[in-house]
């Protein structure tokens, strides 16, 4: 009985017909589609993208080099060192994560005690060779000035859960 | 029966001096000791009769601290006398040395013999210089007399005796901390056990007794034991002085007998200052918890009733305060005292005086917060009990005391950010 | 560095205590270098230090932990007040704001003609005659009323 | 033995141990802060508060003596909220700063904080801030941190032997400090480190140079003196960043001298040689192994063929491992050379010929302890041995006499029972003294005093010291100990100067059949010489003189960790070797333990290990039995049999007295403490303390003699040799004594040790 009934949706083309419905339907719907990157979806303060380093509104840098990011860091992708800088302070001397490593699991931000290292909403970085993806300190702390407003903002949301 | 035992001369006209003592029968009791030649054992027992109890706070049995001097020991033995008073409300032990030096020495002289020291030190508070020159000058008036020194009375006998003064440190009134001061250190307490008895003074034997402790010697070994314990009352022999001071009109020393009615004491202390009436007693020293009037007014002045209220009779010292006391205010001084003067060797007490006392500065200052008189107690009832020496509980007690019987008092302050008894 | 009478009275004070014993003279040997210095420089603690064979940092504990030693220069006459409880009840609150404004200074400072500073101090044992101060820690004055005051005042010269 | 109860399981514990050993020894945890097994108890932390039976309080366990039937309950809920609350007193004014703390990670109070704190503080004050203190370029302070446990003070005053540390101020205004503005000096203050249960001290040369967790941990043998202190090597990304102790009840204890602690930065010292070189035409030049192996064997070989064996020769440094010392001494006698030595600084050797083993300590170090009489000769103790000196003390303080003669009198920091303070000329004369007294004779003074102190006691030694070693009559020294000793029932022993002292006896590293000994090598040195580690301005006894010997060879081989200034100067091949923390290998204690260890990191660059060095040079010049793979298998065939029986003081002949006769002043060569070896010379921080300062010291009567004043800078000499130094004053030296302490640059350019020496105002 089924087979019957197969051939003649078949022969009739019932399912063309109702994939045309759906298409038509569509066709006047609203759409959802965006353009990326001129137009992007809505994101969690909470989203973990490209990591940087932060400072505080002085100009001072917040990493005191304690080492927990780099110690909690599950892909062993963080790499410090530090020295005592002049001044007397615990100073990062190099800061590196390599991002080929990186699993973006978020704990480097979360084990962070003066929330120095953070993941950034931007995920569309690149790099055209292996090495751009090693971001050092230098380009660490750049992502971290440049998107330091955003960064600030997303902290703020999210610290009543912290 | 008042100014029985100690205060008998304190009317004559310079009695501190050694002609004055001894037309009052002074040095009597030591005279009879060494012409009687009394064994050790005899004056220990003629103590424990009279039930004389340290009287600088802690209450412990002195024929039984006596007898706990390993007697036969070879080498050095010490006998301390403790006139290091620095509790707030305290002020015997100075009148005694002031007023009556040499029944101290006489007393001190006596434990020596008993205890078979070699040499004793009375540590005088810093604060009271005056009574230690004089007691230093009393002592060499002792020495030119041959009571002191070499030979004592012809006996064969040496003993020498040297005043030591503090420099302004509340902690060395505690006996260990005291040892630790004549040793040259800081007044730090030390662990108990060991004992002074077995390890005291440079590590040697010794017994360590209260100014009016030994000052009530003399007076037992010249009446017997029994005669003293007939002045106060069972478990709590002999007359005892009580320092009032406060809202009364006529502060003082009074020495009455143990068991005395509060009621009395405070009618011979002139009363609650005119045209005022009593609110609270703290009834031994800054550091019991302080008993309300009403509570008060039915106490006799002996350790067992005083304990009985839930607070001590310490070293007999009453602190009288009338309805114009703000009881934070107040807790807010006592706190301050223990935060100052902790020694800051143990951790509870170095850090949770300080504690104390920003908690109730803060609630003084109206910045008080719903949780801190749970904070409060909670703090004082971590710091009690797990200190080395007995400060820790004493700046916890006054807390507690204060929180038990004036909790309004603390809410109050808290929650209208002003004062329950001035209303400013 | 101290006065030969000062070291006198300093072995005066040694022979007190059993030989070997000499760090127990410190307290009073420290009293005695503050009577002749007015205060306890570094340099004094080590000299005493010094003179009775002990350490320098033990010296310096004690000179630290009691309160009656000074670590910095005082007035020629340090007026200590008591501000306990049973000194405030009795009036040591008047006596102390009547000499702050009688000197014109606050608690550890000194007048600017180096004459007085002012201290507060804890118990002094003597709370039934209070409110009391001492002068220079060792003379002490008691049922102070501000006549009394301007009259210890004028004494001192 | 007492029964008690802890935690319901019933304890058998030796009576007068209290709670707190109970519980260690039955593996039950209760938390404290200021206890420690070393130290006095203090019982201030309150941290180990447990509930006892029948107590009314609680008791602190660290204080609290066991009683038969005693009953304790260390994790009772009352014992548990006492801990909990002490703890949180203690948290109340830290500054809970772990992330930039060097202790996180290896804290006492994170570690308990996390067992026994609260998530949050109910503390909402300002926290106490208290000012750091500079004690010194050892140990940095974060005084906020602590916690007033007072180890450091206890370590002071029961230790160190001198209270540097102490508390001052009282209650929550006390803070822990050295005496205003004294750094802290004594030569064990690194163990206050670790001592200190927080971060308040920490070490400076390490502080933020890693985490604790990120270290690798190698076990090792310190060699900067002859304890065989154990130490562990804790090191990161193939460099060392610091050297902790290892706890050896039986030698160091849990204890380290600085000298062992800090020297690893020596390690990596700028000079560190990496590559082989070779001098061509007076030009340095960096070559490969194979060039400057090729280039050394030929010129030995030639030589040798040119002079005759007589003519090669070997020297080594103490410190080396028993490996390499075995592999030269068998590389010179593959050569049919007999020269080899390794005591550098010896100058008297007329006792060799009467040696019957390795002189050593004559007994074990964990008997010094226990000793009941001590005659010390000729010793710089507390710079030589920190932890003997430290031994010693703690038996002086259970009443052992110490005996004293010394030609320095620096003070040891326990209670001497007799002292002899003699110029070095003078000491065998007394030391005659004290043997004739011992024999019945009666004289005056000092020796008469010693001697008496030598006939009481049960347990008696006479140890000879670096100095007695280094002394030009140090065989006559040697034999008057041994009849001391003989006479009064003590023990001879000798402090061994450096890690391999006994060692480089067993390994056979000196002259067996009439070969020639260090002093004969460095007074005119074979055409051909090998060096192993030599650096022969700081290592000898007559630096002059051992410069100028190598400089007139014609072939100076020296395996080097350092491109030392002196070496480049002498030397035509310089062989980058391992220092110890970068080989495997073994050294021999002056009590004759052997201890091995590995390597904790790899050889820095090139070089390699001196006895894979040594056995490449073995195969290249065709020498039979070079063929070993590890360093184990060497060190089987170098120290085969027991050692023990190898050791051995006495002398088969004794040596009379001599009469000596010397200049008009005297030099006291004793080795500053922080110049001692190659490695610790390059020790910054070490080199920066005040006990690396150099100057000349003499007596008030000497200095107006000479019309000099304190601090002036004055000129030194000796021979050819001169050196500018500051006059210092140090009365307790004897008349006509300079004392110029060697080992460091600063006095390189003179001559011998104990050698006549002039004055003169630079």
């Amino acid at each position: 009985m089924d087979r019957i009934k197969d051939f003649f949706s078949t022969f009739l083309l019932i399912e063309l017909l109702k994939g045309m419905a759906v298409t038509g339907r569509y066709m006047f719907a609203r759409k959802i589609t965006i353009q990326f990157p001129e137009e992007r979806t809505p994101m969690s303060p909470r989203f973990r993208g490209l990591h940087a380093l932060r400072r505080y509104p002085n100009g001072e840098e917040r990493c005191i080099a304690c080492k927990l990011c780099e110690t909690i860091c599950p892909a062993l992708a963080i790499n410090i060192e530090l020295a005592q800088r002049d001044d007397g302070s615990r100073r990062t001397t190099r800061y590196d994560i390599d991002l080929t490593k990186c699993i973006f699991c978020g704990f480097c931000e979360e084990s962070c005690p003066v929330d120095a290292i953070v993941e950034t909403r931007i995920f569309d970085y690149h790099g055209e060779s292996r090495g751009d993806l090693l971001y050092t300190k230098d380009k660490l702390l750049a992502v971290g000035d440049k998107n330091e407003e955003q960064i600030a903002k997303d902290k703020a949301a999210d610290a009543r859960y912290r | 029966m008042a100014n029985e035992v100690i205060f008998h001369s304190i009317h004559l006209p310079e009695s501190w001096k050694l002609e004055n003592y001894l037309k009052t029968g002074g040095y009597d009791a030591l005279k009879k000791v060494i012409a009687e030649k009394i064994p050790a054992e005899e004056i220990i027992a003629q103590v424990k009769t009279s039930a004389l109890r340290g009287r600088g706070g802690a209450g412990f049995p002195t024929g039984l601290k006596w007898s706990f001097m390993p007697r036969q020991f070879p080498g050095d033995k010490y006998v301390v006398c403790n006139t290091d008073e620095g509790e707030p409300g305290t002020f015997k032990d100075k009148d005694i040395v002031r007023f009556n030096p040499h029944q101290l020495i006489e007393g001190m002289i006596i434990a020596g013999y008993t205890l078979g020291a070699t040499a004793g030190y009375n540590y005088i508070h810093g604060e009271i210089f005056e009574c230690y020159e004089r007691f230093e000058a009393a002592l060499d008036e002792a020495r030119a007399a041959n009571l002191l020194g070499k030979n004592i009375l012809g006996s064969g006998w040496d003993f020498d005796i040297h005043a030591h003064h503090g420099y302004g440190a509340y902690v060395c009134g505690e006996e260990t901390a005291l040892l630790e001061s004549i040793e040259g250190k800081k007044g730090q307490p030390r662990f108990k056990p060991p004992f002074p008895a077995s390890f005291g003074l440079y590590g040697k034997p010794t017994t360590i007794n209260n100014t009016e402790t030994l000052a009530s010697i003399p007076y037992i070994v010249k009446h017997g034991g029994q005669k003293f314990l007939e002045l106060g009352k069972p478990n709590n022999g002999g007359t005892k002085i009580f320092s009032v001071s406060g809202h009364v009109n006529k502060p003082g020393n009074y020495e009455i007998g143990m068991g005395t009615p509060f009621k009395d004491l405070l009618e011979m202390a002139g009363g609650v200052r005119d045209g005022h009436k009593l609110k609270a007693v703290i009834p031994g020293g800054s550091s019991v918890p302080v008993v309300p009037a009403e509570i008060m007014m039915d106490l006799t002045m002996d350790y067992d009733s005083i304990a009985k209220a839930g607070s001590m009779l310490g070293a007999g010292s009453v602190i009288v305060m009338d309805e114009t006391v703000c009881m934070v205010k107040a807790l807010e001084r006592l706190s301050y005292f223990y935060f100052e003067e902790s020694c800051g060797q143990c951790t509870p007490c170095r850090e949770g005086t300080g504690w104390l006392y920003r908690v109730v500065q803060r609630i003084e200052h109206g910045e008080g917060r719903q949780e801190d008189l749970d904070l409060l107690d909670s703090v004082a009832g971590n710091i009690m009990g797990r200190t080395i020496c007995a400060l820790g509980d004493a700046a916890a007690m006054p807390v507690q005391g204060m929180l038990k019987h004036y909790r309004d008092e603390f809410e109050y302050h808290s929650k209208h950010k002003k004062c329950m008894v001035s209303g400013v | 560095m101290l006065s030969s009478e000062s070291l006198i009275q300093i072995d005066r004070e040694v022979a007190k205590y059993p030989p070997n014993n000499k760090q127990s003279a410190v307290m009073s040997a420290l009293r005695i270098a503050q009577i002749e210095k007015g205060w306890l420089a570094p340099e004094t603690i080590e000299f005493v230090a010094t003179y009775l064979e002990i350490p320098a940092i033990a010296a310096w504990e004690v000179a630290t932990f009691y309160n009656m030693y000074e670590l910095k220069p005082v007035g020629k006459y340090k007026l200590t007040v008591c501000t306990n409880l049973p000194c405030s009840l009795m009036g040591a609150q008047s006596v102390v704001e009547y000499l702050q404004d009688k000197l014109g200074i606050g608690f550890n400072e000194t007048t600017s003609d180096g004459k007085f500073t002012l201290k507060m101090s804890e118990c002094m044992g003597s709370c039934g005659e209070g409110p009391l101060l001492t002068i220079n820690n060792h003379k002490m004055r008691v049922q102070l009323t501000p006549a009394k005051i301007d009259e210890i005042l004028a004494g001192l010269e | 033995m007492a029964n008690i109860e802890m935690d319901g399981k019933a304890l058998s514990v030796p009576d007068g141990s209290t709670v707190i050993d109970a519980a260690d020894a039955a593996g039950i945890y209760i938390p404290r802060f200021c206890y420690h097994k070393k130290l006095s108890v203090a019982a201030n932390c309150r941290m180990c508060l447990v509930e006892v039976e029948k107590a009314p309080k609680l008791l602190p366990a660290c204080a609290t003596p066991v009683m038969e039937g005693m009953k304790v309950q260390t994790r009772s809920p009352k014992a548990l909220a006492a801990q909990k609350a002490v703890m949180e007193f203690m948290l109340i004014n830290h500054p809970l700063d772990c992330p930039i703390c060097d202790q996180g990670g290896e804290c006492q109070l994170q570690d308990l904080a996390v067992g026994y704190g609260k998530g949050g503080s109910r503390y909402q004050e300002e926290k106490r801030v208290v000012l750091n203190k500079n004690i010194g370029p050892l140990i940095s302070t974060d005084m906020t941190r602590c916690i007033h446990c007072t180890r450091c003070v206890r370590f002071g005053q029961e230790i160190g032997g001198i209270m540097e540390m102490g508390q001052i101020g009282r209650g929550e205004h006390s803070e822990i400090t050295p005496f205003l503005g004294h750094a802290v000096s004594s030569e064990l203050s690194g163990n206050m480190i670790d001592l200190c249960p927080v971060g308040a001290l920490t070490s400076k040369p390490f502080r933020y140079k890693a985490r604790s967790w990120e270290l690798k941990h190698t076990a090792s043998v310190a060699p900067h003196d002859s304890l065989g202190s154990n130490i562990e090597i804790h090191s990161k990304n193939g460099t060392v960043l610091r050297v902790v102790p290892r706890e050896n009840e039986e030698i160091n204890q849990c204890w380290l001298s600085d000298r062992d602690r800090f020297a690893y930065e020596g390690l990596a010292a700028k000079d560190r040689l990496r590559r082989p070189m070779i001098k061509q035409n007076d030009v340095w030049r960096e070559c490969d192994w194979q060039y400057a192996l090729d280039f050394a064997v030929h010129a030995l070989q030639a030589l040798k063929e040119k002079h005759g064996a007589q003519q090669v020769g070997a020297l080594a440094t103490p410190q080396a491992t028993v490996e390499e010392l075995f592999l030269l001494q068998k590389v010179m006698r593959g050569m049919g050379s007999d020269n080899v030595d390794f005591r550098l600084r010896q100058s008297d050797f007329s006792a060799d010929a009467g040696l019957q083993g390795a002189p050593w300590l004559g007994m074990a170090v964990a008997e010094v302890s226990k000793l009941d009489s001590v005659l010390l000769v000729g010793t710089n103790l507390r710079a030589d041995h920190p932890l003997l000196a430290l031994r010693l003390r703690q038996a002086a303080k259970h009443g052992a006499r110490v005996s004293l003669l010394n030609p320095l009198d620096d003070d040891l920091f326990m209670p001497l029972a007799a002292k002899a303070i003699v110029s070095p000329a003078a000491m065998a004369e007394t030391l005659d003294q004290v043997r004739r007294v011992l024999a019945g004779e009666t004289v005056s003074g000092d020796a008469q005093k010693i001697a008496a102190n030598l006939q009481q006691g049960e347990s008696k030694a006479v140890l000879l010291g670096n100095l007695a070693q280094h002394h030009p009559q140090f065989s006559e020294l040697h034999s008057l100990a041994q009849q001391i000793a003989a006479a009064c029932g003590a023990k001879l022993g000798f402090l061994g100067e450096s890690a391999n002292s006994v060692g480089g006896y067993l390994a056979g590293a000196l002259p067996a059949a009439g070969g020639l000994n260090a002093g004969a090598m460095l007074n005119n040195a074979p055409k051909a010489t090998i060096l192993l580690g030599v650096e022969p301005e700081g290592d000898t006894y007559n630096p002059a003189q051992a410069m100028a010997a190598l400089r007139s060879a014609d072939l100076v081989v020296a395996l080097s960790a350092y491109k030392s200034p002196t070496l480049l100067k002498s030397a035509d091949v310089l062989l980058p070797i391992a220092p110890f923390s970068e080989t495997s290998g073994t050294f021999v204690s002056t009590e004759g333990r052997v201890q091995s260890f590995a390597a904790a990191v790899k050889p820095l660059g090139e070089a390699r290990p001196a006895w894979k060095v040594l056995r490449v040079l073995g195969n290249l010049l065709a020498l039979d039995g070079f063929d070993y793979d590890s360093s184990e298998q060497v060190r089987d065939v170098a120290l085969t049999g027991a050692v023990s029986v190898k050791l051995n003081n006495t002398l088969k002949t004794l040596k009379p007295l001599s009469k000596v006769t010397h200049g008009a002043l005297q030099r006291v060569g004793d080795v500053s403490a922080y110049h001692a070896d190659a490695i610790v010379r390059r020790a910054t921080s070490l080199q920066t303390s005040h006990a690396a300062a150099n100057n000349a010291r003499m007596n008030g009567a000497l200095l107006s003699s000479l019309g000099l004043c304190e601090g002036v800078l004055i000129k030194v000499s000796q021979g050819e040799g001169s050196a500018e130094l500051k006059a210092a004053r140090d009365d307790k030296l004897p008349d006509a004594c300079v004392r110029v302490a060697a080992g460091s640059a600063a006095t390189a350019t003179l001559g011998g040790l104990f050698d006549e020496i002039k004055v003169e105002r630079a």
